[in-house]
């Protein structure tokens, strides 16, 4: 592993701690990575302090995506939420109408149809899966590896076909309503899908060849960001990072949520705890996923409901009450904290993505000493999505 | 879960438990005790990972509640605090030396709901707002719509009928009896 | 042109009473004038508003002499559409497609590029929270004439889902010389591809002409800029 | 770190024989079959109820009016317009849709350089994606609100059929709530309601709880609130948008709800004390609804009303035309009660005509009401219909409701098909029920069974109650027996009701007869008016127009002092009779007023 602390004899700490970084000395540069920047995880910036190439302090700067999710829906209707909440994430938008259908349900008290949460289920893995996918070209792409992003976008885009003949969208699915589902799966979506799953298999192959067994980024990804197991609890570390070093936290077994205590599976793991460690447990969850869809398909109920019966929804009130609503979306735990106070609009809505705590606080421990060449695979092995950060 | 509340009330002055699921539970605590609460669920309960950090404002009742959510990730359950502020110039004590990315969360509700955190670090920084002069935006009495009709331009050429009223227009404009 | 824009100023109201109470908003330690030393020991004192950025407004650029010279120059324009690739909102998710193979908007002479130096169309991917548009108006006034800018997505016609939010305009024509509107939430890579066709025939006709509009009405431009971003601690043209 | 590493991502170079993946076409790659692209709207389904406004989160749509696109009962005439710079295809509009009309494309290419272009009417500004076939429309059994209706609770018919009970005991406060939630306020019934109650906001009172509100704005538009509750034809059902793809809200059973959840004696503070005394006097012949309509609101201006009415009580038809068992008595005078202790006087066993004449009404008064309405038994005329028993069903129902003990005959038969026939019907059967232990009716009608002019819950019930009806049935002759005694009705099988011009000219098929047994006929086919109380000189000064008096729009006949209300000018029903009081209220309102300002 390259040792990668202390390397630098600057900064210098003061005293009580804290750094001494004089701009003026002359031997710190300022540096802005984004938001207009293409190592950056989105519309999003990090304020690198840097002596020589390497990075001495680095502050998170978000807020460039805030259109106040939580205070537009306290103006909202139970129901005018459903289409708002998808677009606190792009890549992957179908948690956030997973947690807030399962929470409104849940506060008012609706028994969603079991194929419903068959067909729910189905679309988060497939969102899972497009999310990894986006994520396995942008951490090649951040070490030069163009190409793993022109396989994975096209591979993704396969199944955002297969989004689209589900749910009518390709991006913003708006499909999970509270109450279940739209609609039921269309007529030989199993055959497509199954190609779908063999396509993304092959592509995968190609990236392992090409990407995992590649000393190129084996060079640049081992031993980069690495986070300490003891960190897990401390800095609120979920998903992928948490199981890549070694904690099998994974709500999906932990708490098990819609139909996944029917499903064989085991929480993918490393222990390395590095950048390749992440990129290999992404890699091994999404073909876990495909295995997960075919599980799925295999096992679903194909007669019933897929949508319970809602009050008429222009006057639906829901009784005052609090609840949490987590999963395991492919960045880590994903959560609604909602409260209802007996109105037609939610008094709060509080959004816990996992990027809020990935991308500030440990992103910033884990910055410092890093070459700022290495800062974009840095970051992107995190998986932040800057948008689930500031909503 | 039952079992840790009956432990815990009497200890920390426990009120207003709400048992929500299996797995969930809230309870309301008092400003004094949520320090030694936290550290005690932290430390000797197994509740180690702050899921969140946020706020719920009361105008009615003139208070701002804070809830303080925790994981245990062994027992794979969670515990959600309630603490009551009141609104005005509303303080509390910072919690990020218990979990470094408190300071985040404490960044953000002294940001959106004005609540300060004396002593956690870039607490008064910007963090997703740049320029904001208004009040803080997630308090209840600041009226997002209004805000957005006075600081920004919208299309012209928009308007609507209310169906009643424009078929009494014209069916029976003066408002008379009809069949 | 000029008339209407000055109408839809004036139907707006000046700063709204909540605003009254303005706190102070400090200038960014790195943009406050200083002192530096350089290596060899010499103090230079720096005022980064005044000295990082070359002040002199944008100006409007006048056709070529001869029609066919124009147009060669239109044609050739068109046939080069470097967008940049700045995402400013959830609709850059359906720029990917277009940049690999399935969509391929290479063959159709449409690349990105990551700086705003090398770039001539700037495709604003949605909605525009205030703290993007300052650094939107900031890439767009980077980039070399001539140059467009696309609005994707319903929000920038209108403000689309963010309507009534505090945090994001409403109209994008307001703030940019917009050339071309694709609507959607968000649009299809295909429908992307068909806007950007359109706007390779405007530009055929020499009628994308965003760029003049903006240094015509350059302090109206600038006075609506201004109304929305509090904290205007830039230069008024950051070329 | 190996060898391998090294050579490992050489293997990409076998995409150099790989068949490309791009898409030859990207310009005309059509969406999905489910996909939500630009929407269309059937204009001819739409009315127009503005729900899709009411769910747009975004605030996108416009609800305006449109060419082509007349406002009429049951539709507003607006259509939505949706603005492309808002919307965000969520289709929760398609999925709300109340008619169905609403629907999306799979199109979703638009581009435009003007941004105000990006506003449209779908269905009625044309698109290319018009007829498109696929795209987003609502799935089948996808429901935002509920389409079936809370059932009334009432007695079952085994229960009912031998007494006059009420039949219907009244929504619980839970099935109103779970109904009330059911409208979704679009108030396109208001313009069909004669009266133009307020519906939407009193079933958003009852949503609320606020049960006094409700009390308030019905009688804001009808003091006979609590009757219409129970009794009225409801037209305003016909046209509830919850009807096209679902039961029609009960806007009836939920205005009878507010009556019930009110304690009556809050009724008068609720409704607020008469104006003060203004001198002016007003006399009003007849104390039906639409007298009593009349008394009430011109009592409550101020002006001293005194109601003329032949019977030994107020209500008229509603208290003598409609059976006991839809509309019980006491009922009837709690309304009563209600309007005379705005101050109005009753005269009650005093006929107009006999007791008093109108000349002196129009001495004494500032302005007269005739509101007598059709009291008289129209005849089929047919033979045999002079005999003895052959009754009119008005005056049988005037009997039953006085209390007069009538000796039901073992079979019957009743001719017609409306209301009126179904209550006579039910009451007889209810008769023969009690004193016979056996039922025998038979209905005949004219109209066939999609056309009858009775309300099909009527219908239903009348069904349920072992009436035996049949439609298309021409009555051509009551059956005389050969002891005198009545035999039955012998009819032809009818093959149109109107001729070529729409007049009244039925065609029988002679081949298809059938002789109905009954010991009695009933005719119900309709009633008129007993304008004898004018006196000739009146009645030939008056204007009339086929049979009923001639009225102007404010409900004023020809002669400046008099004015007619109730079913002998309109209707018969009773929300038209009151409609019609109020309006002739008005109308001498206006006319004082008019007084005022010229002296």
């Amino acid at each position: 592993m390259t040792e990668y602390s202390n390397r630098s004899q600057y900064p210098q700490a003061r005293a009580d701690g804290s750094l001494d970084i004089d701009l003026t000395s002359g031997k710190y540069l300022k540096l802005w990575q984004g938001p207009n920047h293409p190592g950056i995880t989105g519309n999003m910036s990090v304020e690198l302090t840097v002596c020589g190439d390497e990075v001495v302090e680095g502050k998170t700067h978000v807020g460039y995506l805030h259109r106040g999710f939580e205070k537009l829906m306290e103006r909202r209707t139970f129901i005018q939420c459903f289409p708002i909440v998808c677009r606190i994430c792009v890549p992957e938008p179908d948690f956030n109408e997973y947690c807030y259908a399962a929470a409104v349900e849940e506060l008012a008290g609706i028994e969603v149809p079991e194929k419903a949460d068959w067909i729910r289920t189905l679309i988060l893995e497939m969102g899972r899966i497009n999310s990894y996918l986006m994520y396995l070209g942008g951490q090649a792409g951040a070490f030069g590896l163009g190409v793993i992003g022109q396989w994975t976008t096209y591979a993704r885009d396969l199944m955002l076909d297969r989004f689209e003949e589900l749910t009518g969208a390709r991006i913003y699915h708006m499909f999970i309503m509270p109450g279940g589902v739209r609609d039921d799966l269309p007529e030989g979506f199993d055959q497509r899908m199954e190609e779908t799953l063999q396509e993304i298999e092959s592509t995968l192959q190609d990236v392992y060849d090409t990407m995992f067994r590649n000393a190129v980024f084996k060079k640049r990804a081992v031993g980069l960001g690495y986070v300490d197991p003891a960190w897990v609890d401390e800095y609120g570390i979920t998903g992928p990072v948490a199981r890549g070093a070694g904690v099998a936290k994974d709500v999906r077994r932990d708490q098990p949520y819609l139909v996944y205590d029917r499903l064989d599976f085991e929480p993918v793991i490393a222990t390395e705890s590095d950048t390749y460690a992440r990129a290999d447990v992404r890699r091994r969850d999404l073909l876990m996923s495909v295995d997960l869809i075919r599980q799925i398909l295999a096992r679903m109920p194909r007669q019933g409901e897929v949508m319970a019966t809602l009050p008429n929804v222009l006057h639906w009130k829901i009784p005052r009450g609090e609840t949490y609503v987590r999963g395991e979306c492919s960045r880590g735990e994903y959560g609604y904290y909602l409260v209802t106070d007996g109105s037609g609009y939610p008094r709060r809505v509080n959004v816990r993505g996992p990027s809020y705590t990935h991308a500030m606080t440990l992103l910033e421990k884990l910055i410092v000493n890093v070459n700022i060449s290495n800062v974009a695979g840095l970051m992107v092995s995190l998986h932040t999505y800057p948008p689930e950060i500031e909503r | 879960m039952e079992t840790l509340y009956a432990r815990l009330k009497e200890p920390f002055g426990l009120t207003d438990w709400v048992l929500q699921k299996p797995d969930l539970c809230f309870v309301t605590v008092a400003r004094e005790q949520l320090r030694p609460l936290l550290l005690h669920l932290r430390d000797l309960e197994g509740f180690t990972h702050l899921v969140l950090l946020t706020a719920v404002d009361w105008i009615e009742e003139d208070r701002f509640q804070l809830t303080y959510l925790l994981h245990d990730r062994a027992k794979a359950r969670d515990i959600g605090v309630r603490l009551m502020l009141p609104r005005e110039d509303a303080s509390m004590d910072s919690i990020h030396e218990l979990w470094p990315t408190a300071a985040t969360y404490q960044r953000e509700l002294r940001e959106m709901f004005g609540i300060d955190f004396p002593g956690s670090p870039r607490v008064n920084e910007d963090f997703i707002l740049e320029g904001w002069a208004d009040l803080p935006p997630y308090r209840r009495d600041f009226d997002t719509l209004q805000y957005a009709h006075e600081a920004y331009a919208e299309r012209a050429g928009r308007e609507t009928r209310d169906p009643a009223r424009h078929m009494k227009e014209q069916l029976y404009p003066d408002g008379g009896q009809d069949d | 042109m000029k008339d209407e824009l000055e109408k839809r100023l004036d139907r707006r109201p000046n700063d709204h009473p909540q605003r009254t109470a303005l706190k102070d908003i400090p200038v960014r330690e790195e943009l406050l004038p200083r002192t530096v030393k350089t290596p060899d020991g010499q103090e230079i004192r720096i005022d980064p508003l005044q000295d990082y950025y070359c002040q002199a407004g944008p100006t409007v650029q006048t056709p070529a002499y001869t029609r066919i010279i124009e147009d060669l120059f239109n044609w050739a324009r068109a046939e080069s559409l470097w967008i940049l690739g700045f995402g400013t909102g959830c609709g850059a998710i359906e720029m990917r497609p277009l940049m690999t193979p399935r969509f391929d908007a290479y063959r159709y002479g449409i690349q990105w590029r990551p700086t705003p130096r090398q770039a001539n169309l700037l495709v604003i991917s949605g909605y525009l929270s205030v703290k993007t548009l300052k650094r939107a108006i900031r890439a767009y006034e980077q980039m070399q004439n001539p140059k467009y800018v696309v609005g994707l997505g319903s929000c920038t016609i209108n403000g689309g889902m963010y309507w009534d939010s505090y945090n994001t305009i409403k109209c994008l024509d307001e703030y940019m010389p917009v050339d071309l509107y694709i609507t959607g939430c968000m649009p299809r890579p295909e429908a992307l591809l068909q806007g950007f066709d359109d706007l390779k025939k405007l530009i055929r006709a020499g009628k994308a002409e965003g760029a003049n509009r903006y240094a015509e009405n350059f302090d109206w431009y600038k006075t609506n800029q201004k109304r929305v971003i509090r904290d205007w601690d830039m230069p008024d043209y950051s070329w | 770190m190996s060898v391998r590493d090294l050579l490992s991502p050489f293997t990409a170079w076998k995409n150099l024989f790989r068949e490309p993946v791009s898409i030859k076409d990207p310009f005309n790659r059509p969406a999905s079959e489910r996909y939500r692209g630009f929407h269309k709207n059937d204009s001819e389904k739409c009315i127009g109820c503005g729900t899709c406004e009411a769910i747009c989160q975004n605030g996108a749509i416009d609800m305006l009016p449109a060419d082509g696109v007349a406002t009429q009962p049951g539709d507003s005439g607006l259509r939505p317009r949706i603005d492309y710079g808002r919307c965000c295809w969520c289709a929760l509009c398609v999925d709300v849709c109340m008619t169905g009309s609403l629907t999306m494309s799979n199109e979703y290419k638009w581009v435009e350089a003007d941004p105000d272009k990006f506003r449209f009417m779908p269905g009625v500004d044309k698109k290319h994606w018009d007829d498109y076939e696929d795209g987003y429309r609502r799935p089948d059994g996808h429901r935002l609100n509920a389409p079936e209706r809370i059932d009334m609770p009432e007695l079952a018919p085994a229960q009912r059929i031998d007494s006059f009970v009420e039949m219907v005991t009244g929504y619980t406060v839970e099935q109103a709530q779970l109904e009330a939630d059911r409208c979704v306020t679009c108030g396109i019934c208001v313009a069909t309601c004669p009266t133009h109650m307020a519906i939407p906001d009193y079933i958003r009172a009852i949503r609320d709880g606020d049960y006094e509100r409700g009390l308030k704005l019905l009688y804001d538009s009808n003091p006979f609130s609590q009757i219409c509750g129970k009794v009225c034809t409801r037209r305003c059902e016909t046209t509830c948008a919850a009807s096209h793809e679902g039961d029609p809200i009960a806007i009836r059973w939920l205005k009878r709800h507010i009556t019930e959840q009110v304690p009556h004696e809050r009724y008068r503070e609720i409704i607020g004390a008469p104006g003060p005394a203004t001198g002016r006097k007003i006399a009003i012949v007849g104390a039906g609804p639409a007298g009593m309509t009349a008394a009430f609101d011109l009592a409550r201006a101020g002006h001293q009303v005194t109601v003329y009415e032949s019977e030994s009580h107020a209500g008229g038809m509603t208290r003598y035309g409609i059976p006991e068992y839809r509309l019980p008595s006491d009922t009837i005078q709690r309304e009563i009660d209600l309007i005379v202790s705005m101050g109005v006087e009753m005269h009650y066993n005093t006929r107009v005509g006999t007791d008093i004449s109108m000349q002196q009404l129009q001495q004494d008064n500032d302005a007269v009401i005739l509101a007598i309405g059709l009291w008289m038994g129209r005849s089929t005329r047919i033979p045999g219909s002079d005999h003895a028993n052959v009754f009119k069903a008005v005056d049988l129902l005037r009997r039953i409701r006085d209390g007069e003990a009538i000796e039901a005959p073992k079979s019957l038969v009743v001719i017609g098909g409306g209301n009126v026939a179904m209550d006579i019907a039910r009451s007889m059967a209810r008769l023969q029920k009690q004193q016979h232990g056996e039922i025998a009716v038979t209905l005949t009608a004219l109209e066939d069974k999609a056309h009858f002019l009775a309300d099909p819950v009527e219908i239903k019930e009348s069904i349920e109650e072992q009436i035996h009806i049949l439609d298309s049935r021409g009555p051509q002759e009551c059956v005389i027996g050969d002891q005198g005694g009545l035999v039955g009705l012998r009819t032809w099988k009818v093959l149109s009701i109107f001729d070529e011009q729409h007049r009244f000219a039925p065609s029988y098929d002679e081949n298809d007869e059938q002789l109905h047994k009954g010991e009695w006929v009933i005719e119900a086919i309709g009633q008129m008016s007993d304008v004898s109380l004018l006196g000739e000189e009146l009645t030939e000064q008056l204007e009339w127009n086929r049979g009923r008096l001639q009225v102007d729009d404010d409900g004023r006949t020809s002669e400046s002092w008099l004015w007619a209300a109730g079913d002998c000018v309109k209707g018969p029903d009773v929300v038209t009779a009151v409609a019609t009081g109020h309006k002739v209220a008005a109308s001498i309102e206006a006319v004082f007023a008019q007084q005022e300002a010229q002296t």
